[in-house]
């Protein structure tokens, strides 16, 4: 590792020379980065189509670790392990998604003396199924939505919680995910019928009946705690993240800190604490994230612990000035939180948009392939957390995250306004991307009025005005194309280099 | 006004004293021009040719159903001489965990199937064509 | 000015709708991203050779001013007021340089109703002279060096005042500049001839041979304090920036907060109080800068005020998260300051590199031409400045600076360590550029122990030790050469495709 | 190691685990390799052009004084003919703000003046040619 000399404390160099980062695309390149500051050489892996990723570009060392499915590469954790090996790695950080929350890959790194960076394996083994997770947080003393915790017996029993807690109420497969096997009941009546459907539906997609019952919250915020502690029992809350601005259950838009929290004072430092009690509960060390559904009234409800760092972590970095991958890496090396409670303040307002290689005017389908140019804006309160470059040819084999943009300013409007110039001044060409949507999202009304709830985006979409160019600018986009067009054409000598152009608008 | 080129197909328009930056690429037989994170497409064609494409796409009354993306085959859900709805899947694609319906535009008959099942594709790669009924 | 409404207070918007930014490169960049972000449309003004250039091409409007030379453009003041006359600019953002600190121009905007975003041209007419300044900053109760404030009588009155303030002392000229007309005296019978050979360099240099007498403060520190005034007579002070890392009397490197001021409680008040006043007393208002020499005892003395925003704002406004040009525009727009010293904290640290097209290998001689491949550093706490994109020619008529690259952690080790990873990032192809320069300078130890004073880099100079490659990555260099050889000549029909190459080091 | 082109003239070269992103970029006759920051001047050449060329230059007792960079020239300070030390002066170019006067690096007689008081130079140009003394 080059020039690390004189970069970073003795004791964390001393227990880490050398971390492999399990993982592709911009959280890749996020740790390495980190691992650059700190002195620490860096070992990437790659898959077959990800030989000239940006993460290997950057690391120190890089393994080949199977073909480009990630069943064949990222997820194998064997091949992972060996590459840890062969390289001297003391150390995995998995980022998120891929192995980062699978307890059997944590507990194969402790077996074999290679530090996980993250939880133990236990704590995401008790958090990682939700009902283990719920009755965790219920024993801690964190609201969980109320219902029950255990497949219903009959619809008799249903009928019975639904009455105590008030309709509407969700029905959810105990082995459930991806809304299958899921029915919201609003009347008495419907509630055998409800059960009947989820229930079947459950056994089909899990091969496990059990349904159980929930209160459903009408308009929720998706509101989460940023916890970090260490192996000692010290944890600290970071603030929180408004999530609520989803697309299929997908995070677009993320801020910190959330308007809902602003306008309730103390619900931020009721919710740190319950967030911190679920997660001392589950003996949880290092980075992690309790997620709340928020009511209108500000009851908040336990939905879930994410054991791992967020996609959206940057928000929490800019507004409480702590860097929480560095922090990931010192707990990991045994280190003591040295920051308090008292330590942790927010100073003005953050807001990330993940830009996508999707495309909005076809359904948000994929758009991998080639990026043919990419202007990325700068400036005053821009970060960019990119896994990609001018050339390179987005696979098709993972998810469609491209570059996180971030900006933060002094208040929530003007961050609003700089994300707006900053999305002005992105391009990335040869593919399509969620660019144009970021604009019309923010330019809504009610998206800068801070009314936000986890049904906000499809409420927009039956509303969203699409833009509409100015005939001067539109005047200038057939100048622009007929100059191109021209440029082309005198390039290609078989064709009549000056012949009368016509264009036709197609949008 | 003279135009000028800063970067490969950038350029800055100077109408009077405004000034506009567009950002121009070809996109099939179109133009997609950006200004500002806006984009817009535009077809940008010689009268001649225009005439031509025109009248040869109104002779046709085929249907070609075409990966909008590059991706892998999971499913083929028709077959030569199916008879089938408009709007009715006839291929499912894959690419970056999302799996995505291709629906045939108009009724007809299922005259080509050009892809199978684990099959990787291109991006605008046609994969069916469906014929109109007379009439 | 597209999409730029519900983007600003009303307030502002309503006095200033266009504005005019009399200046190129980055500072003209970064004042167009401030007024994009206020929903103010902006005009640009180029010369012959910036028609092209990336502030121009950010701009709602541009207008094209005059030749390459700057005498014939970004210093013509009366185009530079008819383009705003034409496009109907209300008011005129000077940036730093050109027309900044002339008062006369300043003048000439106020006679013409256009505001000029900066003090008042009597504040500037004021601070512009040094003798001026000091008894203004002396009357105001700010510490100046001691020594005379007028033109010496004679020898004998030399020898009286510096026996009197102690030696070593300083002779400068009234009317200088540039080192001119100076000489340093360690020896009271030195003082006679050196004040003959100063006077007569005065004569020949400036057409005045008054030379006054000051103490001579060894190994001092460059510390400068960032202040912000109204135009009601409310001013406050940001903090300080130490620029001591100087060559040839060029800062390259600035940070804030300053290391000396940290180990010396007290210390930062005390300055920033002695700068608020001596602003004040000159009837200041908007944002500007108090320069003090601060000597090894933590004594300050009032240097010169510049009257504008500085190249290194962009420190302070990473560490107290308050954007300067904002201000700047709202207080010339006639807003009140709404901020309280108490609303200033500084968090963390930031530090600057000033990314100049010269050749450090070649005397540092400036290095214009044709950027051929740009690649720019980005993630956590990294803020690009930029004048620059790839592809733009760098004109010889213009200062050298082409990025501002400053990063921001919480601790000086960290952003010391953060800004090499970025440095290491960093690619400029086509011209030679300082890059090289950074990293050395980081990595001394000296440096990143903060003991800085405005000799440090001459200093360094003299000790520094060549970095020197790693063997094996020189063997991997010069393989990368031999691909790039081999895919040129394969590209080269007439040249044989496969011919047995070999490489020499030449330094 | 099976290279790996990234981008034009950007190799990422990984012997056995190591990885390592050089970035080539064609400097007149030789090459700039840059790794991380730090970039180094390497000559590569065919054997055969490479002798001929050092043959040459061991035959040449004249020096050219080349502007190090584009610019404007501010002053001539020779006439061909005069005879010079090595060190001197003998033309200032400016640019950037910036004079820099360029030197012989021999002594000698000028025998070529190719460029004028404020002419525009690019960065190589061969302003002087300064014949050294037989002996």
């Amino acid at each position: 590792m080059a020039g690390g000399s004189s970069r970073s404390p003795a004791t964390l160099r001393d227990v880490f020379r050398k971390v492999l980062v399990a993982n592709r695309g911009e959280i890749a390149v996020r740790v390495i980065r980190a691992l650059r500051e700190m002195g620490i050489a860096s070992v990437a892996v790659y898959s077959d189509v990800d030989r000239a990723a940006l993460h290997v570009r950057m690391a120190d060392e890089a393994v080949g670790i199977g073909g480009a499915a990630s069943t064949d590469s990222y997820l194998r954790g064997d091949r992972i392990l060996a590459a840890a090996r062969r390289t001297g790695a003391e150390a995995i950080h998995p980022g998120y998604g891929f192995l980062s929350e699978n307890a059997e890959f944590a507990a194969l790194c402790e077996s074999e003396g290679i530090v996980f960076v993250g939880p133990s394996s236990s704590a995401i083994a008790k958090l990682g199924s939700k009902t283990s997770a719920r009755k965790l947080a219920k024993a801690a003393g964190t609201p969980i939505p109320p219902g029950t915790e255990q497949g219903l017996k009959s619809a008799e029993e249903a009928r019975a919680v639904a009455r105590e807690i008030g309709f509407p109420v969700i029905l959810k497969a105990e082995a459930g995910g991806g809304g299958k096997g899921m029915r919201r009941v609003e009347r008495e009546q419907d509630i055998e019928a409800a059960l009947r459907d989820a229930s079947s539906e459950a056994e089909r997609s899990f091969r496990n009946p059990a349904v159980y019952i929930e209160k459903f919250i009408v308009r929720p915020r998706h509101i989460e705690i940023q916890v970090l502690g260490d192996q000692y029992g010290n944890m600290i809350y970071l603030g929180e993240r408004e999530c609520s601005l989803q697309r299929r259950h997908q995070k677009v838009i993320e801020e910190a800190p959330s308007p809902f929290v602003e306008r309730h004072p103390g619900l931020r430092q009721r919710m740190g604490e319950a967030a911190v009690a679920a997660a001392l509960a589950a003996g949880y060390s290092n980075a992690g994230t309790v997620e709340f559904m928020v009511d209108d009234s500000g009851n908040f409800y336990f939905l879930e612990m994410n054991t791992r760092l967020q996609v959206e972590h940057p928000v929490t970095e800019m507004v409480t000035g702590i860097d929480l991958v560095h922090w990931q890496l010192r707990i990991a090396a045994g280190e003591r939180l040295t920051l308090t409670q008292q330590d942790v303040s927010l100073r003005g307002w953050a807001m990330e948009c993940r830009l996508y290689a999707e495309d909005p005017d076809n359904g948000y389908m994929p758009s991998p392939g080639e990026i043919s140019t990419l202007a990325l804006p700068s400036g005053p309160g821009i970060r960019l957390d990119s896994g990609v470059y001018p050339g390179w040819c987005v696979p098709m084999d993972y998810d469609p995250l491209l570059i996180k943009l971030a900006a933060w300013a002094g208040t929530r409007q003007e961050v609003v306004s700089r994300l707006i110039r900053a999305l002005e001044e992105t391009y990335i060409g040869g593919i399509r991307t969620n660019v144009e949507f970021f604009l019309d999202v923010l330019a809504d009304a009610a998206f800068q009025a801070g009314d936000l709830h986890t049904g906000f985006l499809e409420e927009w979409f039956a509303r969203r005005i699409p833009y509409s160019w100015p005939e001067a600018d539109l005047e200038l986009a057939r100048e622009a194309a007929k100059l191109t067009a021209q440029t082309r054409a005198a390039k290609r000598p078989e064709l009549p280099a000056r012949s009368r152009w016509k264009e036709i608008p197609l949008r | 006004m003279k135009p000028v080129q800063a970067e490969p197909g950038v350029w800055s328009l100077t109408p009077g004293s405004r000034q506009r930056e567009l950002r121009v690429e070809p996109d099939g037989e179109q133009y997609r021009v950006t200004l500002r994170g806006r984009s817009v497409r535009l077809l940008v064609e010689d009268p001649r040719s225009w005439a031509g494409a025109a009248k040869g796409k109104g002779a046709s009354r085929a249907a070609k159903v075409a990966s909008p993306m590059p991706g892998r085959v999971v499913r083929v859900l028709v077959e030569v001489g199916h008879i089938i709805e408009a709007g009715q899947g006839v291929v499912v694609v894959e690419a970056m965990k999302m799996q995505n319906e291709l629906k045939s535009p108009i009724a007809g008959t299922v005259t080509q199937v050009q892809v199978s099942e684990g099959a990787n594709v291109n991006g605008k790669q046609v994969l069916v064509v469906v014929e109109a009924h007379a009439g």
